[in-house]
């Protein structure tokens, strides 16, 4: 056992250790203390450093009872060398919305780790979880029944609804257009079935962000991207503009030139907006906090589809619904969210997202089978091509039409 | 394995956020008023009642230990309540309410090597990706490289003096788990060499007819090997993607000899003045070479402080590159431009130059 | 058949363009220094040397008899000497160095039916295409539609009222002979059924595997009727693009009941400000109504009016379109929007709102 | 042969006299008066109008001798009702470049085509050909060789070079940045052969405009576009621009604000151009001719590929040749034109024109093929996917790098 604790020689992990940034080496030195599993990890990674290649067998389905996702299987290709990371399967449990700890609460999460895992985490992984980073297989269920003893669950992996995330919100902005904390709670609670039972083609995200500023990047990563907005004049506070201009910003080239749809004006005095105009972009209100605020009527717009290159290359979210109010039961979002799940998870292909369903099958068929009216806030234009499908045709009854 | 009698519970979901929200923010929620940066990585929150809340923000590696957690809890309970966060960047963040503890805090984070910053204009920390150290179709290591970048780009991390912020994400496949496809600059980990395929196992291992259906490019056709059922990769058709991989074991794609990274920028999410964009290449292919990936932090180095020293205020990398258009990019950043910049995917006629719009 | 003596030339080219330059062009040819629109149809170009050019622009109706084309030519020996040209849009000019001739002329084609105008910020004559009088894909008339649209928007061609260019279209296919694709409005004829196939000539007069290649959305496959190859068409693929038609005469698409016409907008080829621009979807369908079709002319000047009293200055149907939003063009014309206005081919996805910026 | 030559009856038609637009029918009617063919294409269409549907049977391949374009075979498909249009052929002659006449020039037209064919024409086709509208298979040889006599020969039609057109260019216009009357004839002469016998996988079309403006709509209607512009700062007149702003030109709304790439000041006296930004789009000197001019270095832009929708959907030319100097005898672009047609002519296929052509083989394959290394002025970005072909990779030596 002596040596056995004894570290790895890492001489190219080793220089990883200096510089300013905090060092994951030093991380993964500190678990390798008194965990077996992280004093192998650091050999492993010392070699793939060496030989420039992963050292896991690909994939591997492990889980904890009942449930179909959470763990991602890890095994290691060259076990008898590091016997202690054979297994190394990861947990993701699912994080409390806005990312918000008491040190009790993470404490306890250390302390079970620490006694199941390799004391190695991510937090966070970049759906949201928290990430116990490797373990044996026959340490997921104790893990797991400690998890949900300390008011923990776990979150999202496979063809499941993946663990949905937003942005800090109402608990510390002051543009948050919705709740953002209390939606994606609610939400995470209504679909717990489907976050841990895989019963989709494929991954299905959530991300919710208070506002346009979409601090959770939810058009870009989120197949339903739920971002806060408002309808109404911008108010604006004179007094406050001019405090800005005072401390130098440069109103005209800062705000109004780049305001995206030029509908602002400043004599020098006075700032007017033309909010007929405004296309809800944020940035005047991010320029000046204390002058400007989002407008009266707050909501959000929800947008689907957004998702990574493989397979047809990457998609950005596109407008579903230009503005839905978002008050708890969020009644009207669950059912087009359910809607839209059903749709795709009848007709959805294994492993389409639904972004690449809508692109097989049409965004205007998509609409009739959930139900929604088109309208021009979804396009970015119009098409451009004359290739319309007119679903029906007269026959002609016997004419000398054709003659 | 650790044995718990109580009975077994499922479905609970996350603990409530409400339990973990420190009073002044239960008080003040929804009722903040405006904020206001004081200095790198600390700001304000005004509320309605007049409340302040002073946030701290620390870089971490997000691979952490649980010691290393711990130590950071340590510092929560000494400086405000036992309260923390994180951040949607892996950023730590501590929440005051008194100000005199904001010196004493910031004076004990870097002491234990937490850098302060990563807030407003600066550069935050690197949304990234399992790399080595977990997963099974890395082209490369993922936090060795975000360390070295990091250590080179600390300097923007912990000022204020950049343009507008610039967003950083890494993934070590063209899963493209993170940001890559949506940040001012972003490293892919990238393979440069088709599938080889193990015929010995291929047909004990995987569904044929969904190997051929993964396959974007149709580069991969069904064939007999010495009797047996199998696939073969047309290698001129394969772009790599790995996808035939995901899907099938046998198709081992990673590579020590071609595996390499790419560098890509001016992509955005946020709506501020531009719509969101997506990232666009840079550099086609940088060497895979720990532990210091000398090439690429060279490469990022480059990029960032030519756009720093050349954007106007609020210019995000994209932004940037627009106003002044590609070829001043490439030139002024002595990129080469090569063919593999030219799109030649489903949409690729769209991204050629379809007007006189240029600058001579 | 007229006979001729002198012996076959082939291949001898146009004439040369010299020898049709009139004098003044001739000596300050590449020399001119600028121009002025005098008024509605009638410019100066101004020469270095000091020369000036008078340009008298008249419409026609493209389709010209040979005895129509001998009284312009009466008029271009009366006015100018024996020099005239045509422009890109089908329109006449008169070239002249006396400006006192310039009302007589003028006064000369009005009494005589050419309208003149058609330059600077007004409509110009429409480009078009053969329709019935000579096309056998021709899902409706191209001068019938052309003559009754002009004479509504006539008062836009001989003044200068407008915010801009007005560049007007028609095809009357898909195969969109002209400017459709590109055009600030432009009408275009549509197929709305399926081609229905001659089974009994098919495989006589058609490669089959043309046939099928020639659809685009692979609507098309071999089939055997009674004994004999041919092909059937699955309808919900078809989109009456008449491709294969063109491939093979035995799919007559043309159907008298279900035939008709589109109308798009905001398509622009100058560089001028703007890029060029493709044109968009405004009105999917509206029905074949000769000899005037009614609706079409009321929904394109609906159009045009709600244009030209709400654009800026120099801003093209386009450009207008892209300050106000979609949103608001769909609102101000009060055309419905549609699920075909939604795009469903190739880059679809790209056509899509991908952002939060649009007017609430 | 009396009621021969009095006209159809077309009620429907006649409802197109009237109205302040010059007739097309009209002109039909006049040219009926003593041509039969005009006479029955008046009832023909006549009777397409009430029936909503042309009367005229697929294509058909006709043609004068030793050419394999130029005419468009037309056959009505009611033969015995209207038998002097049974035959109804086309034929396309070649303009003249800028489409400059003497009127001694069009009534030779006119007299022969009264003699050979309906008395019909367009003035032009969109192509830019006369366009001689309707006659008989034995009038073909005929009318082709008066043309002959009088200087006149055939455009293109099929899978041929189509007739190149330009804009009136240097001979009315001050802004032509190369002499495109000059150089649509030189092209048009050198390309004969290809012009009147089809050698190609379809047609190919060559159009020039003398700028940006782009009067013969080349980027959107020709294979190659060649599109004049120029380098080095535009001239700037300030007392000129001054006059422009008395005569009421708004400089700062109407020329200033309006510069795609807001390079422009105006103080009120002076106005400032930082050319280095301009990206020539032409608006301010189309705004304002007698004080600003194109700048010093003239030439072309070539880009290639614009066509209309069928079949992948309407095509842009792109940039293929930022900046191309444009001098007699053009060799540098006729070495170019020729690379394009080869490689188009060897890998095209059948009806695929050559911007779908790039589309199948990639526009970095084909600048390859024709010896052209990209630029970045080529795209209006690099690519967005990551899906990249690596043209070649290492095979390695027995090695333990995957043990
Ligand atoms: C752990 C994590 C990366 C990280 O270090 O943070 C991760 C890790 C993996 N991702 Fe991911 N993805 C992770 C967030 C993402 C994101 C970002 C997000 O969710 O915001 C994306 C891009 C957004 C999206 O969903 O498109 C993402 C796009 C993918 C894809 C591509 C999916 C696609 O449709 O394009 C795959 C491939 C697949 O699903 O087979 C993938 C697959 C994988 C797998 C399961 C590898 C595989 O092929 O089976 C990785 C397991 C690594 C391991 O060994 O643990 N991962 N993956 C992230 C999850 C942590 C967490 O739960 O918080
Ligand atoms: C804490 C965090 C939300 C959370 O729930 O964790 C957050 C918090 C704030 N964001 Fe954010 N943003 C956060 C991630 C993001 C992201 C997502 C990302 O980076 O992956 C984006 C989109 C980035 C992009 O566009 O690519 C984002 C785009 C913005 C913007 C728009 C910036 C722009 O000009 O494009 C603003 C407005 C501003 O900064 O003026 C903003 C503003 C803010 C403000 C000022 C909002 C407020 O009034 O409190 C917050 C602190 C300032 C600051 O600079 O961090 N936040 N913000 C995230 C901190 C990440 C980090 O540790 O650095
Ligand atoms: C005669 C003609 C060229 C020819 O060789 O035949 C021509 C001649 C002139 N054009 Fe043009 N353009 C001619 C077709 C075009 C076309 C092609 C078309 O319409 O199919 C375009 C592109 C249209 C488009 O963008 O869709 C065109 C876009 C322009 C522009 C850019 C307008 C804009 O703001 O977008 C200018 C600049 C201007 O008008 O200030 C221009 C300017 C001019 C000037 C002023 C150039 C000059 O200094 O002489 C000429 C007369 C003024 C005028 O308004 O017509 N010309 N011009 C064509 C007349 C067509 C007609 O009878 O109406
Ligand atoms: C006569 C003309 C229309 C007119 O009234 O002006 C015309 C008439 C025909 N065009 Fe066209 N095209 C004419 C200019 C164009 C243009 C405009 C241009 O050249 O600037 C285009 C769009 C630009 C382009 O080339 O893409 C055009 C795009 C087509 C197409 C679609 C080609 C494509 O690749 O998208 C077809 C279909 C085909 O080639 O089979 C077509 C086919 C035809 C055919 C031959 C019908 C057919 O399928 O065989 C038409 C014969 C009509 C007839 O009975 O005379 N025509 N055609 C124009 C030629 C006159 C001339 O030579 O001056
Ligand atoms: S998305 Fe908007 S509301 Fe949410 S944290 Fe960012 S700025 Fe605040
Ligand atoms: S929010 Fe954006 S669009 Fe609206 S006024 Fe402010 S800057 Fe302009
Ligand atoms: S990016 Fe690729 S290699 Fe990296 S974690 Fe995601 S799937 Fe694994
Ligand atoms: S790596 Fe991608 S492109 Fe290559 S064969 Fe596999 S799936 Fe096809
Ligand atoms: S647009 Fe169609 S119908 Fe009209 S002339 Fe061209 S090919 Fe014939
Ligand atoms: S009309 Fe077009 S879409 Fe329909 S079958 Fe023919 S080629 Fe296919
Ligand atoms: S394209 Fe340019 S040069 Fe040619 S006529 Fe038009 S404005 Fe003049
Ligand atoms: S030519 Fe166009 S881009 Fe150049 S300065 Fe004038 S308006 Fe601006």
């Amino acid at each position: 056992m002596a040596d056995e604790k004894q570290l790895p020689k890492t001489p190219k992990l080793d220089e990883l250790e200096s510089g300013p940034w905090p060092s994951f080496v030093k991380e993964i030195k500190r678990a390798a203390e008194n965990n077996p599993m992280s004093r192998d990890i650091l050999g492993l990674l010392e070699l793939s450093y060496t030989e420039k290649i992963a050292h896991w067998k690909h994939g591997g389905i492990v889980g904890v009872r009942g449930y179909g996702g959470g763990v991602i299987g890890r095994y290691c290709d060259i076990p008898d060398k590091f016997p202690n990371v054979a297994h190394f399967h990861t947990l993701r449990v699912n994080h409390p919305a806005g990312w918000f700890y008491t040190t009790e609460a993470l404490r306890a999460v250390c302390d079970l780790w620490e006694r199941h895992g390799s004391g190695l985490t991510n937090l966070h992984g970049s759906t949201g979880d928290i990430i116990l980073l490797g373990t044996r297989t026959e340490e997921l269920e104790g893990t797991f029944s400690e998890l949900t003893q300390n008011g923990f669950d776990l979150g999202g992996s496979g063809s499941v609804i993946r663990t949905p995330s937003c942005c800090v919100g109402p608990a510390r902005c002051e543009w948050a257009c919705f709740d953002t904390l209390q939606f994606i709670y609610d939400i995470t609670m209504h679909y717990q079935d489907s976050i841990h039972r895989p019963a989709f083609p494929y991954k299905f995200k959530f991300k919710a962000s208070g506002c346009a500023n979409d601090c959770v990047a939810a058009i870009a990563r989120a197949d339903l991207s739920i971002i806060g907005t408002w309808r109404g004049p911008i108010p604006v506070d004179q007094a406050g503009v001019e405090e800005y201009a005072k401390n130098g910003i440069d109103i005209q080239a800062d705000v109004v030139d780049r305001c995206p749809s030029r509908c602002m004006r400043w004599d020098g005095k006075e700032l007017s907006i033309d909010d007929q105009w405004c296309v809800r972009c944020m940035h005047c209100i991010n320029a000046m906090p204390k002058a400007l605020r989002p407008g009266p009527e707050r909501g959000a717009t929800i947008l689907i589809g957004g998702k990574a290159p493989i397979l047809q290359g990457a998609i950005l979210s596109s407008v579903l619904v230009p503005f839905m109010k978002m008050e708890p039961p969020y009644t009207e979002f669950k059912a087009l969210a359910d809607k839209i799940l059903d749709v795709w998870g009848e007709e959805g292909k294994n492993r389409e997202r639904v972004g690449e369903f809508i692109q097989r099958v049409g965004l205007g068929n998509f609409l009739e089978a959930i139900g929604l009216t088109p309208r021009p806030e979804m396009v970015a234009h119009p098409r451009e091509n004359p290739y319309i499908f007119y679903e029906e045709y007269f026959e002609e009854e016997p004419t000398q039409a054709q003659a | 394995m650790a044995e718990t009698t109580a009975e077994r519970k499922t479905d609970i979901g996350p603990p409530h956020y409400q339990r973990f929200l420190p009073p002044i923010i239960k008080k003040n929620y929804g009722q903040w008023r405006y904020h206001e940066i004081l200095k790198p990585g600390v700001m304000v929150h005004v509320a309605a009642s007049g409340d302040k809340l002073y946030t701290v923000r620390a870089g971490t590696p997000r691979l952490l230990s649980v010691q290393t957690i711990r130590e950071i809890c340590d510092l929560a309970d000494q400086y405000c309540g036992g309260y923390l966060r994180f951040t949607s960047r892996h950023n730590v963040e501590f929440l005051l309410t008194d100000p005199d503890k904001i010196e004493p805090l910031v004076a004990d984070l870097r002491a234990r090597g937490f850098p302060v910053g990563g807030m407003a204009n600066a550069i935050s920390s690197m949304v990234h990706t399992q790399g080595w150290i977990h997963c099974h179709t890395a082209a490369t290591d993922a936090s060795g490289i975000v360390k070295s970048l990091m250590d080179e780009l600390i300097e923007y991390f912990s000022s204020l003096k950049l343009p507008a912020k610039l967003r950083l994400a890494l993934a070590c496949c063209l899963n493209m788990c993170g940001a890559v496809h949506c940040s001012d600059v972003a490293i892919l980990g990238i393979h440069r060499r088709p599938p080889k395929v193990d015929h010995e196992r291929l047909p004990k291992v995987c569904e044929i007819p969904n190997v051929v259906a993964s396959c974007p490019t149709a580069a991969i056709r069904p064939t007999r090997i010495d009797g047996k059922e199998s696939v073969e990769i047309i290698e001129e058709k394969c772009m790599f993607c790995g996808n035939c991989y995901t899907v099938c074991p046998a198709l081992p794609i990673n590579n020590a000899l071609n595996d390499g990274l790419s560098i890509w920028v001016g992509g955005k999410v946020s709506n501020a003045r531009h719509e969101p964009m997506f990232s666009k290449l840079a550099v086609p292919y940088l060497p895979n070479n720990p532990p210091r990936w000398p090439e690429v932090v060279a490469a990022v180095k480059n990029i960032v402080e030519v756009w720093a020293a050349d954007a106007r205020k609020f210019e995000r990398m994209g932004e940037w590159i627009e106003r002044i258009g590609w070829p001043r990019f490439f030139q002024k950043t002595g990129i080469p431009f090569t063919k593999q910049h030219i799109d030649d995917y489903r949409h690729a006629d769209l991204t050629w130059k379809r007007s006189l719009h240029f600058t001579a």
